[in-house]
């Protein structure tokens, strides 16, 4: 039984094996989809992303890459020029910025910079965040640089059922995908339905009420979700009743169902790792509190990295916004 | 290491380094012939009639643009005066299914590839950001961003390559350009990936006003050689000399070689842009030498020596160019004017509802007005 | 008489003159200052910013880069190790995308990185904005990016006065720090007091007042200030009374000015050039919701570029925020 | 264009692109003269000994280093196994005055500097991100960015210039970071403004599991030749040769010469990181021709050879290295936890009063807990 077909089988696996399975299935689908990056060869990646597929696909499919981002994305805008559907993985959240000016000045805009003539399906997959010990520029959460470039999807996958299905939504989907992999997440285990994801696939645009709840919106992406999760089921022993959304998509945001929650509410906090000032937290705060003003009991508060360079790993537990934090801040705006 | 010996015919004062060597030539300045090029090329009336042809005609559209520029019509223009023979020669050299991704400045090479003058023209006019359809041209988009497209030339070319399509890819870029960073990861890469790429740079010795002297100790093509490149030096106000040495390194890459590099020295003979006073930084007498040194003077002069020019072809020609002018004219302002909409359109593939609700508050906006 | 004496002459600048005069001061006052960039030398920049400037100080201290602004902002990094006060020019604010990574992962990070031991005392000149008809990466406003990086000092000019005294203070503060010029302004004139500011400027840390008002608060920087300017003009016409708040430092933000005036006001508008989404203008919405919550009363409108790539020149009116923009979302406000 | 000749004896199972000519060296595998050296070097017993003594101390180092790691108390290590030729030949060329930009790696670099145990590995323990004040040392903090720090070196030499300083700057870089356009402009940069700086590159041939091979199609050092630098290729487990080829280059810029770039073939005897699996990549085969090219091995033969190895001295350095190890370990396990206060007191010079009210609001709320 080929994979994808109508009873597709259900397997436990890690959110990394979920987007290997992912790429795999989407290798299977489509011809046209490559992987290029440094180290996704012999190695399958340093956290293993891409193994099995160079033995299974080939060096036609499977590029491991000169050490150069801004060649990865560069060529793979060309590749995508002459009908390939590149997917390039950039080691470490911190080195995806030599690619920077290929990213948002290139990829982003080459649709509207041709009018519209043409498509760059190019997948960018960043490992992202911290919380495992490393050491500097490997721990960073830059989502908001590109939610702010127009042109760009942004997503970001949280669980493992989650990322099998995004991933191959991603790769499949003709603008440009900025795709974050949340890190210390790759080893969280769940059971996944291997095989394509249902052609009318929305997870791309739609967030996901990971919990139900009444008191407070809490609202995560990536790593934080879990967090979030964890942190409602403490609430709920004290009696406070959290709604957690796994937002997905961070670029577009899917408002109606941000709003929509914390008009029930009355109250949000946002959960991010990334540094507060002018981070996609700000936005959330800012379009949930236009659109919800009258009903807002509270300012939406945000929890996130403070703003200043990600701390050594040592100190990262002091950074991370952790249960407590996210605790903290629930108790806040129920208290306004 | 480099000798910065300055060839005095070729280089005149802009000096650039030159590591003892002399570019190839094929025409000297008088119209005859080089004995002691090495180049090879079957110079037909008809192959030397159209090149010259393509070169009056960039030449004319050029100038009529700068004027449209001048009366307000274009917001900007950057000419490619004086790097006719550079272009044209390399473009025809090339097969139509072989693919271009130029810089900005190659009107010439756009003509050759049958772009027509309001496509051309509509980006510098402010109608558009890319004005053609790449796919019917075989031509991408203009790119702004200094050397930003070598990579994609690249990309596309590995893509070629993994086709085994038998097709070259082509990329023009600038000499200042080369100092970016991603030039120097494209030349690399492609040598690494040994995809079926060619790399025009066209050395004009100034980048808006800094001199090529600034942008590198040693000849660009030496450069590219030390990545690996197989690379050829060459007049490029002597379009006959740039065809054969486009179409030597063309063939060689199409037949598996290793990527190519063709180092056309020439000159930039306008300002940077219409908005640039080269004035500020460089000597009438070095741009009336290089006037002196003219593409197009120097291949008439070949024709007119071989009985070539008959009056009645030039005659033709003449009228040719006065109506691509007229065209060109004409079609820049019959322009449409562009809607904010049309961006909203091209900005994502498969419109975001969040960007839809964005594009019909801004149409509600405007129509708030009507 | 010296210019920086006690009876500096009071000339009438542009914005344009007034920062090359700034510069000119800058370098008088402190030989370790010196110019770095494409065409800044003879041709004095694309807007003749540096004019003037190689001739009166030489090739050593005005420095005509080759064309790389990875390189421009990295050498400026290693120059500012030796001691040297590097001042970067970008050419245009699309174009230092290349140096991102230099900017973010060493610029900013290398004082937190050294443990406070390095200092890099470098500004980055960058022309910025629409409104001058140019051709594409000519006219972005990409203050989010560096807003979010932390490390980072960001700033605005908006007047020939800041200017003047602003690229100063930049120039002397021992921070990194971006300088964003309004190039649309760069023609704007008025009478500038030419000199070294006074050792206490606060300005790179503190917002202006630009005009006082009562019923709405009005908050741009750079570009949109004058616009926010004209647009109280009108409204006054009509009986409302804005109040115009001009950053001149985008971060940190000088919150308390701007709260002090929400607070006043109960209303709040950012007017920004920048694509909203995740931009300065969320930010400063967040923010001010955040302290003034109890007291606004409308959410904080944001007005702004959309989100979608810069467009061709002859669309640029209908894509940047005019008076008519900003009265709209001041009606808004005002009605809520 | 390059021609890919392999010299097996160099090069082993990785094959490295090399045209046509092998590495300078001086001593081969068995410690003996190499006759074909081109090199000058005065080979004192106490430059050979201080060598040696420094590789020794350097390799135990990074055995203590990482067993740390193995124990849980290093978050990381990068082995320098197998390069201590490279680096303590090339550090020890310099004057104590000169100026050093590492990349990662070098640890044997740090030692020569005197950087202290506690110093080097705070970082790798997750306290800090640079653990020694550079200007003490005269050596700049790591860069953990790929190539970064050939630019800083770059700009600094271009500060000694303007200085007229005679200092000459060295910065070390990887075979893989090579390929960052970063790179490229920092040669071509170093070459421009004729700086007083010493590309010292360590191909190691791997860069993490990627082969020297797909990082370029030439030679590294024809590369940096086609920039216009002064070049050499040298044996890099060959630590006199690495010692004399360094001192003629550095000795060569600082006389106002072009920029220089030594690459020294190497090994990387390690995984990349003690988070690595090589086997995944790489045979045990190549290891172990590796192994039998070990540096430290090769100048022990030579001092043997020579009679400058006497057993007092031996056992002395044994000594020596079994202190620097209990040194190692002792320092680690008594650096000071990092508080996140230092971060937010390094984040400006000039602390914000947003920064501040954070800051605050940070400490409260830890405070909090208590
Ligand atoms: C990344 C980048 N930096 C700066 C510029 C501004 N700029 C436009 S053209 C130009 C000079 C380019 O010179 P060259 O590559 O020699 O091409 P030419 O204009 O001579 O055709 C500069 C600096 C740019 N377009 N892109
Ligand atoms: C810009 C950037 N991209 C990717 C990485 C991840 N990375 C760390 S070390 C390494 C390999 C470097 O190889 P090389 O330059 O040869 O140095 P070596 O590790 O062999 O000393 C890679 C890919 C990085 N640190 N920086
Ligand atoms: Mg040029
Ligand atoms: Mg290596």
């Amino acid at each position: 039984m080929t994979p994808g077909s109508a009873a597709a089988p259900t397997r436990q696996l890690s959110l990394g094996k979920a987007l290997n399975a992912g790429l795999r299935q989407a290798m299977l689908d489509d011809p046209s989809v490559v992987l290029m990056g440094e180290d996704i060869g012999a190695l399958g990646g340093v956290f293993r992303v891409t193994e099995g597929l160079l033995d299974e696909f080939g060096e036609q499919r499977v590029f491991n890459s000169p050490l150069a981002e801004s060649a990865i994305v560069g060529t793979a805008i060309g590749l995508a020029l002459r009908g390939y559907r590149p997917v390039c993985e950039i080691q470490f959240d911190g080195f995806v910025y030599p690619a920077f000016d290929q990213i948002v000045s290139q990829l982003a805009k080459m649709r509207a910079r041709s009018g519209g003539r043409l498509t760059v399906p190019v997948t960018i997959r960043i490992p992202v965040g911290g919380g495992i010990g490393a050491v500097e520029h490997h721990s960073e959460s830059n989502e908001a640089y590109f939610c702010h470039t127009a042109g760009l999807r942004v997503v970001a996958c949280a669980s493992p059922a989650d990322a099998h299905t995004m991933i191959q939504e991603a790769v499949a989907c003709d603008d440009p995908v900025i795709f974050y992999e949340p890190k210390r997440r790759y080893w969280d285990t769940a059971d996944v339905v291997v095989g394509s994801p249902p052609a009318d696939g929305l997870a791309l645009d739609q967030a996901r009420i990971a919990r139900h709840g009444s008191d407070v919106t809490v609202i995560a992406w990536g790593p934080t979700v879990r967090t979030a999760l964890d942190a409602a089921t403490v609430a709920e022993q004290e009696g406070k009743s959290l709604e957690v959304i796994d937002l997905r998509s961070l670029s577009p945001l899917d408002l109606p169902t941000l709003t929509g929650s914390a008009a029930r509410t009355g109250r949000a906090v946002v959960v991010q790792e990334a540094p507060t000032f002018t981070s996609l937290g700000s936005e959330i705060a800012a379009s949930i509190t236009e659109q919800c003003f009258d009903v807002l009991e509270a300012p939406v508060a945000r929890v996130g990295g403070y703003n200043i360079p990600y701390p050594p790993a040592r100190a990262e537990e002091q950074y991370l916004p952790d249960i407590d934090r996210v605790l903290d801040a629930v108790d806040r705006v129920l208290a306004h | 290491m480099s000798a910065h010996v300055v060839h005095d015919v070729l280089h005149g004062p802009a000096q650039v380094p030159v590591a003892g060597q002399a570019p190839q030539q094929y025409l000297r300045m008088d119209g005859t012939l080089n004995p002691a090029c090495d180049l090879e090329l079957a110079v037909t009336p008809q192959l030397a009639r159209s090149l010259y042809r393509e070169m009056v005609l960039a030449r004319r559209l050029d100038q009529e643009a700068y004027h449209l520029q001048r009366q307000g019509e274009l917001g900007l223009w950057l000419s490619c005066r004086g790097q006719e023979a550079a272009q044209v020669g390399s473009a025809r050299a090339l097969r139509e299914s072989d693919w271009i991704f130029p810089a900005y400045r190659e009107h010439a090479v756009a003509l050759v590839r049958g772009v027509a003058p309001a496509e051309l023209l509509a980006q510098w006019r402010g109608c558009c950001h890319g004005g053609w359809d790449p796919a019917r041209h075989r031509m991408h988009i203009y790119s702004l961003v200094l050397g930003t497209q070598t990579l994609h030339a690249t990309g596309y070319a590995m893509g070629v390559r993994a086709d085994a399509a038998g097709e070259v890819v082509l990329t023009y870029v600038g000499d200042g350009a080369t100092s970016q960073g991603d030039v120097s990861e494209a030349l690399n890469w492609a040598a690494v990936t040994r995809s079926p790429v060619v790399f025009f740079c066209q050395n004009n010795q100034w980048a808006i006003s800094t001199r090529v002297g600034t942008q590198t100790a040693t000849p660009l093509h030496q450069r590219a050689a030390g990545f690996g490149l197989d690379t050829v030096y060459v007049d490029g106000n002597d379009v006959l000399a740039v065809h054969a040495a486009t179409t030597m390194i063309a063939e060689r890459v199409r037949a598996g070689g290793v990527p190519g590099f063709v180092e056309a020295l020439t000159y930039r003979m306008a300002g940077h842009s219409t908005s640039d006073d080269p004035t500020r930084y460089r000597s009438s007498e070095e741009t009336e030498y290089w006037e002196r040194r003219d593409p197009l003077t120097r291949l008439r002069r070949f024709l007119d020596n071989n009985g070539w020019s008959d009056p009645a072809w030039l005659s033709e020609l003449d009228g040719e160019a006065e109506q691509l002018a007229a065209d060109v004219r004409a079609a820049c302002l019959a322009l449409p004017e562009p809607r904010l909409e049309d961006v909203f359109a091209a900005t994502l593939v498969r419109e975001s509802a969040a960007l839809a609700t964005e594009r019909a508050a801004f149409t509600a906006y405007q129509d708030s007005f009507l």
